[in-house]
């Protein structure tokens, strides 16, 4: 291959390009300077462990919601998916030591059936994914408020909860570190491993054009429903970490779906597929704890927190991906 | 009309900003800087008559059995209502905000419970949920005035947007029995509901008051905006508050969700370095909050909570300085209580106002019940009814 | 050059166009005169379809003046050029199928009374345009999605006259037509002319442009070469202007007999819903040239081969193995590869890198078990091999030129190094100097042992290339012919003289 | 067949119809075994006003779907208007059509955003329409901690609570309303302009269609349906209601109403007759459930497969269809 004028490293990674990491780590960078000017303390180990710790399930979520997204579809039932499998966690575990581990792999496994199942009727039944994962929200709600008539029961054992809550304590430099946030590191070593993979990259393929994949031998149906297990089995990864940080409840998931959308796509990921990093989506999500937290320490009023949210969306959509068309 | 123009500005100022700067960002928090420290202007809900009246009953002595609470009366004001009276059996027909959260789980299992204990008096109890949409409420009223129901009992997803539909069952002609939440309108024959909001707001907000250290910091976690009983709650805190000059250092809205709540918490924590006191206008989120303190390693400070089991447990296994307002789930019985009496033409008080104990350090342990799930809630009176424990678990 | 008509309906004055920097138009004159079909004709590339379009106001040129009518123009998009009375029938069609034939055509300017689409009007007007075309038996109230392709192409014809256009442009109007339906047109053609609407006749097939133009404009590479008078001009004169044929002496030498392997595919009685009992031999080391119309089942073929839209009937062997390929994923792990005359549509992922288009396959089709790093030395030195330019191999695909595009899509399949190719159309679009290095290459696989298949519309290239070409009409193998050919031959068999005739 | 296969399309009656009168059929069954009466004046009122709230908002959705963008905004909208109603009427009648007419200005400015947004600063319709849900969200959490404002007793005893028999009059003002829009889309060349943009932006484009000038209007109008939607509700609700909008899912609920009505997602296909089915389905659904008093929930999973199953059986028709 002949390289034709090809310009010098550092410029080509400040090179603005869409789906690239550069508006991301631009916006990480104005909130991290806010955050320094109002809360210094905030980097001292302590504190930053915390924090990394308690956004460590809307980052796997996001890390999730990329595969499903890069490869051209949605997936709005994460929240649901989450809150059922916290609640089923509780009732099942019933602040039983001995049945925490069995729980842990059940809902594993949970989540990677409900992914198949939307994956399935996603890409064989031709149903858009928005309505499948649409109906599947309301399906796993209203099944789960079913099935505990309306009211959480039972409880977590604390050996379930220690992953979302507990932490190594007296860590050299570092102080305590979360669990949550190991378990964070290794899931999104994995989440990267598996986007540098043969899969990951004809997954983004698949997102960008269908057709070609499928006439270079992808099976265009398998990779989508992978993708859509990979969400669902993050999605279990995150309940595990939020029931263990804040125990059960039926807020456990709520809203998280848009959440972990808006994360990816602030990660500049394009909505419709076909670009887009799995690190940014990860970045994505962290700017948005990250602005949550900003907004704490502000004062903002709690009320006034999804204006902001709003705001920030839409200005960096409208920055970093002035090419996704409107469909 | 203000508020629409600035809607307007505020939203073509963010559609031309998506062009150009960060600006918006910092606009509306500026703004909201106001309303987030401090306890900012009154609540448009409270009233200052209702608030006398309902401290006054906080001492007040009820009328009625002891050990039935729910059949007692604070101050009781005697309606007629001769013209009510019917032969029975009867069918009660029951219009539900919701079913969402918990408190509504166990107080409507009290409330089928006592139904049952009702026995034959009761030949049929229809119950429909509006899931918390007030326009599925309105529709679900008037589909029950068809339904010949002697009685209706309602309680009102909202007290404003509600009053149109519960007027219009008055002119039906049926006895209708509103509790839990109210309406703006005297035609009831009756509205059940324990002390209420400025009671809960004002025994919590007293207590963390006085036991955090003086000119401390507090923060006050409510679940959301515009719900007149929660309204009511914080307003009464926010007097208590302003009366006792504490330092309201922040007030945010959690959505009844643990995990937000803890992430606020901990930022509040991080930001103030110490927070001294906990007030809170409901339960839901109170055990997250203790151990928000719990797990960034701080004393956990004076904090209220409510008679949800789980708090309680956390309380007296942690020994906290902690204080648990009710707004008891008995009042789930008295409706259908106040229904029959009402059909058998007896009278019964308008308002009825049924007593609202506290959970205090002293009363502590005679309400924990380690039987009962984390979420029970211990003010249930429904020991004596049918189907207790397992209805409940 | 014939001197212009009298009073010119249109009148280009060099018109240019330049898409990113490439010279597409350079200084084009024409003159279409009412009543004239004036038949526009060149090869792939040569800027025929970009002229169309800046006519019908799609594309807006560089430089040069339109003058319409007498009076000069200036459109700033189609809707301009159909209000002046310019219509346009486009290569593919631009009908909604869940539309009925009334809504189609009318579309974009709907008659209206009292603030209301006027059904009837359109109902009425649409009849009245299908009678005045001669296919008053097309319901205009029924849905475009329920009508055969010919009647489509009616529909389209309609839809272009709809603002009673003077002018109307026709871009290869026969492209998406079996050969009987093109009679059809023909009979339409001839109508519009009595009806003094001139015409622009854009197509590939010499038949019908002598058939059909009373002047034929020849393009190349972007430039006009001449206008004649069909009368005064024959098939051949007008090849050598499109042409050249000192082009064909750029074609690499061909395969010697004696150095042919086996057969490596066979296909016998294959059939689906395009083809119909086809049979078919490629030995190792041969081109196998696929000539034909479009439609005529070219693509058909290499599709069934591949496994997109499989034989339904007769069977197929690899190297004497029989074989069901049911998936292009099945046919690629059979060492079979697929280079798609629909470049953007179906051969590149538009917005990957050189790096990850030119990996596709191996890494959907083949376990990466090779080695990843050795795979992705071998896909360098391939991409160097096939003379890639591109600034990296990270740039995103899109920005690169056809050809180079083209080199991509092939060292895809290189990297699987199959046993059997398919070309289709591999060079259409693409500027002369890649073509000849993309026929070297197709030329150096067969040499190495690789049985190609190439289907190509542009008679030089197809013979050129071939050791042998089958042509293909309607579904079927209308008949082979051996090197050395000449177009004559393969025209007669793709338009099959005797149905031409009739 | 020939005959049929001609048939043009606008006679077409939208499958859902059949499954509605197979519920219809059915509930009515099952309510009667169950000593219940479905049909009774009462339970057919409430059904109407339900499916007149969803419906109205529904229809403007069934434009932007139709023309392939998408509107997460409505529900938020919704509550704007109430509140925008009631808090200008204030109560009087006299305020009354400077009311209606603020909060249809408010909503349509809302939808003229979306628009720009989506065509202009070519924004996924997804992502921009959440974006301004949140904007307004944000905006009503703030300036609102409950109902506000008094609608206009006038209002109130004639949108809110007037009938003609069983019939609300709010519901003929949702027959009235999907009625324009059909005829929007059947007879007005921007009904048909947005079928095709939907359908193929290309196509419309080559055909001289100005496809950004017709989304933005898509975009008005189903902002100016879902304005109005609010005024109906704040003349139910005897005041503005800031959650009245998020609290009845009119987003998605709108929006599976129009999937269900069997237009599809994504453009082109469809029209409001099948949407005010969808809505007619989804509340005799609530209807049917609320006479077994089914629970709540259990209603929400029979949604979820409902909306599943109808979306599947519109796609193998489009399948069978595009194999033919």
């Amino acid at each position: 291959m002949q390289t034709v004028q090809r310009p010098p490293l550092p410029l080509r990674l400040l090179r603005v390009r869409p789906g690239g990491l550069v508006p991301i780590i631009a916006l990480l960078a104005v909130l991290l300077i806010l955050v320094a000017v109002r809360q210094p303390d905030f980097f001292a180990p302590p504190s930053l462990m915390s924090f990394l710790g308690r956004s460590a399930p809307i980052i796997l979520l996001a890390a999730g919601q990329y595969f499903v997204i890069v490869s051209g579809e949605f997936d709005l039932s994460v929240g649901a998916l989450v809150t059922a499998q916290v609640v089923v966690a509780a009732r099942l575990i019933d602040s039983e030591p001995a049945h925490t581990w069995p729980v842990v792999l059940l809902l594993l496994g949970f989540g990677a059936l409900v992914g198949l199942v939307n994956g399935l009727i996603t890409t064989r039944l031709r149903v858009p994914s928005f309505i499948t994962t649409l109906g599947m929200l309301l399906i796993l709600l209203g099944a789960v408020y079913l099935w505990s008539d309306g009211a959480p029961k039972g409880g977590l054992s604390d050996e379930f909860r220690r992953f979302g809550r507990w932490a190594f304590e007296d860590v050299p430099v570092l102080g305590r570190v979360p669990y949550a946030l190991i378990v964070l590191l290794a899931f999104a070593a994995l989440a990267v491993l598996v986007a540098r993979s043969d899969f990951g990259r004809t997954l983004i393929a698949v997102g960008d054009n269908p057709r070609t994949a499928e006439l270079s031998g992808v099976r265009v149906w398998r990779h989508r429903t992978i993708a859509f297990v990979l969400s669902g089995v993050a999605a279990a990864v995150a309940a595990i970490l939020i029931g263990g940080y804040s125990g059960v409840s039926f807020q456990a998931g709520a809203g998280l779906e848009f959440g972990a959308i808006t994360a990816v796509v602030l990660g500049g990921v394009a909505l419709g597929g076909g670009r887009g990093s799995v690190v940014g989506a990860m970045l994505g999500a962290l700017s948005l704890e990250l602005l949550f937290a900003l907004m704490n320490f502000y004062g903002v009023s709690g009320a006034l927190r999804s204006t902001v949210q709003g705001a920030i969306i839409l200005l960096a959509v409208a920055v970093s991906a002035p090419r996704s068309s409107s469909r | 009309m203000r508020r629409t123009i600035a809607a307007l500005a505020a939203v073509t100022l963010l559609g031309l900003a998506g062009c150009a700067t960060d600006e918006p960002a910092a606009g509306p928090s500026g703004s909201a800087s106001a309303a987030g420290s401090g306890t900012g202007e009154q609540s448009k809900f409270f009233v200052q008559a209702d608030y006398d009246a309902e401290l006054a009953l906080l001492d007040a002595t009820a009328t009625g059995p002891a050990d039935r609470p729910w059949e007692q009366v604070l101050n009781p004001k005697m309606v007629e209502t001769a013209k009510f009276k019917k032969a029975g059996p009867h069918k009660l027909c029951f219009s539900n905000a919701a079913l969402n959260n918990p408190w509504r789980q166990v107080g409507f299992k009290t409330m089928q419970a006592e139904v049952e204990a009702q026995g034959s008096r009761i030949k049929e109890f229809v119950h429909v949920d509006a899931e918390g949409k007030d326009q599925k409420q309105i529709a679900d009223i008037n589909d029950l005035l068809g339904k010949g129901c002697d009685a209706l009992i309602v309680s009102p997803n909202t007290t404003a947007t509600l009053t149109p539909a519960v007027t219009a069952a008055c002119k039906a002609g049926l006895p209708v029995i509103v509790f839990d939440r109210g309406v703006d309108t005297p035609c009831p024959v009756t509205f059940i509901n324990p002390i209420g909001g400025y009671g809960f707001g004002h025994v919590g907000a007293e207590f963390v008051s006085q036991r955090m250290k003086p000119g401390g910091k507090l923060l006050a976690l409510r679940i959301l905006p515009g719900v007149d009983v929660l309204e009511t709650r914080w307003s009464a805190a926010k007097v208590a508050f302003d009366k006792a000059g504490v330092d309201v250092v922040g007030v945010e809205f959690t959505d009844g969700d643990p995990a937000k709540t803890k992430k606020i918490v901990n930022d509040y924590i991080q930001r103030h370095g110490t927070i001294d006191g906990v007030w809170m206008d409901a339960g839901a989120v109170a055990v997250a909050a203790v151990e928000a303190f719990q797990d960034a390693g701080k004393p956990v400070p004076p904090i209220n909570g409510e008679d949800q089991l789980d708090f309680l447990k956390l309380w007296k296994d942690k020994g906290l300085t902690a204080i648990a307002p009710t707004y008891p789930t008995y009042q789930w019985r008295t409706p259908i209580i106040a229904a029959l009496r009402i059909l058998d033409g007896q009278p019964v008080s308008n308002p009825w106002k049924l007593p609202q104990p506290t959970v205090t350090q002293e009363n502590l342990d005679s309400y924990l019940d380690l039987d009962m799930p984390p979420l029970h809630y211990a003010m249930c009176g429904c020991t004596d009814l049918p189907g207790y424990p397992q209805r409940w678990k | 050059m014939s001197d212009p008509p009298p009073v010119p309906l249109l009148a280009l004055r060099g018109i240019g166009k330049a898409f990113l920097g490439v010279r597409v138009l350079d200084g084009i004159d024409l003159d279409v005169a009412p009543g004239e079909v004036h038949a526009v004709v060149g090869e792939n590339g040569a800027g025929k379809s970009t002229l169309m379009k800046i006519i019908s106001g799609v594309h807006v040129p560089d430089g040069g003046s339109i003058e319409f009518a007498g009076e000069p123009r200036a459109f700033r998009g189609p809707r301009d050029a159909q209000r002046a009375g310019i219509g346009m029938i486009h290569q593919e069609f631009t009908l909604l199928p869940e539309r009925t034939v009334a809504e189609n055509v009318h579309l974009g300017h709907e008659p209206v009374r009292r603030g209301l689409v006027d059904r009837r009007q359109m109902l009425h007007h649409t009849r009245q345009l299908l009678a005045s075309i001669g296919e008053s038996a097309l319901p205009a109230d029924a849905r475009v999605s329920r009508l055969g392709i010919a009647q489509q192409q009616v529909v389209e014809i309609a839809k272009a006259l709809a603002l009673d256009a003077r002018l109307l442009i026709m871009d290869e109007p026969t492209a998406a037509l079996a050969d009987h339906e093109v009679e059809l047109l023909y009979g339409l053609v001839r109508r519009l002319q009595q009806r003094g609407i001139g015409l622009l006749y854009v197509s590939h097939r010499l038949t019908e442009v002598f058939d059909l133009s009373d002047r034929i404009t020849v393009l190349k590479d972007g430039r006009r070469m001449t206008t004649l008078r069909t009368a005064d001009t024959t098939a051949d004169e007008l090849v050598r202007h499109m042409v050249g044929r000192e082009l064909s002496s750029y074609y690499p030498d061909r395969a010697d007999p004696a150095d042919l392997g086996p057969a490596r595919l066979t296909v016998r009685g294959g059939g689906n819903r395009k083809l119909r009992d086809v049979d078919l031999e490629l030995r190792g080391g041969e081109v196998l040239g696929v000539g034909g119309l479009q439609g005529s089942g070219r693509s058909a073929l290499a599709r069934a081969v591949f496994g997109a839209a499989p034989f339904t009937t007769g069977e197929v062997t690899l190297d004497g193995v029989p074989v069901r390929l049911r998936s292009p994923r099945a046919a690629i792990r059979a060492g079979v590869a697929y280079v798609t005359e629909d470049r953007k549509g179906e051969g590149i992922v538009a917005r990957q890198s050189v790096l990850d288009n030119a990996l596709l396959a191996s890494r959907a089709a083949v376990a990466a078990r090779s080695g990843r790093a050795a795979r992705a030395t071998r896909i360098r030195e391939l991409l160097a091999a096939v003379r890639v330019r591109a600034a990296g191999d990270d740039q995103e695909i899109r920005f690169l030129s056809g050809g180079n595009q083209q080199k991509v899509v092939l060292a895809r399949w290189l990297m699987l190094s199959p046993r059997i190719l398919l070309f289709d159309e591999p060079t259409r679009g693409i500027d002369v100097g890649a073509k000849s290095a993309i026929h070297d290459l197709v030329r150096r696989l067969a040499r190495d042992g690789a049985a190609v298949l190439m289907i190509s519309s542009e008679l030089p290239e197809l013979l050129g290339m071939s050791d042998r070409i089958i042509v293909m009409r309607d579904g079927r193998i209308a008949g082979e012919l051996p090197a050395g050919t000449t177009e004559k031959d393969v025209v007669a068999l793709a338009v099959g003289s005797v149905e031409a005739a009739a | 067949m020939r005959a049929l296969a001609f048939r043009p399309t606008r006679w077409a009656v939208p499958g859902v119809f059949v499954a509605l009168a197979l519920t219809l059929a059915i509930g009515w069954l099952v309510v009667l075994i169950d000593g219940g009466q479905l049909f009774n004046q009462s339970t057919t009122v409430s059904l109407l006003h339900v499916a007149a709230g969803l419906g109205l908002v529904a229809v403007g959705q069934t434009l932007v779907i139709l023309g392939g963008s998408l509107d997460l905004s409505v529900a938020y909208v919704v509550s704007l208007s109430t509140l925008v109603a009631a808090e200008t009427m204030n109560g009087s009648d006299g305020a009354l059509v400077p009311a209606i007419g603020l909060a249809l200005t408010v909503s349509a400015a809302v939808g003229l955003f979306n628009g720009l947004l989506v065509t202009r600063l070519r924004i996924n319709a997804f992502i921009a329409t959440l974006g301004v849900g949140l904007l307004l969200k944000g905006y009503l959490d703030n300036g609102y901690d409950g109902p506000a404002g008094a609608t206009s007793p006038a209002l109130v005893q004639t949108l809110g609570y007037q009938r003609i028999g069983p019939v609300p009059l709010s519901f003929l003002l949702l027959v009235a309303v999907a009625g324009v829009v059909w005829l929007a889309l059947a007879r007005t060349r921007f009904g048909h302009h947005l079928v095709a943009v939907g359908g193929d932006p290309e196509v419309a484009r080559l055909s001289g269609v100005r496809n950004d000038r017709v989304l933005v209007t898509a975009h008005v109008l189903c902002s100016l349906c879902a304005g109005l939607a609010g005024i109906y509700l704040a003349s139910r609700l005897g005041s503005g209601a800031p959650r009245v909008g998020s609290e009845g899912l009119y987003d998605l609920e709108s929006i599976a109403a129009v999937v269900i009505g069997g237009t599809a997602l994504a453009g082109g296909r469809g029209g409001v007759l099948g949407t005010v089915g969808g809505v007619l389905l989804l509340a005799s659904i609530d209807a049917i459930f609320n006479q077994l008093e089914v629970d709540a929930f259990f209603k929400q999973v029979i949604r979820g497969v409902v909306i599943i199953a109808a979306v599947a059986v519109y796609a193998r028709r489009a399948l069978r269809k595009g194999a033919v």
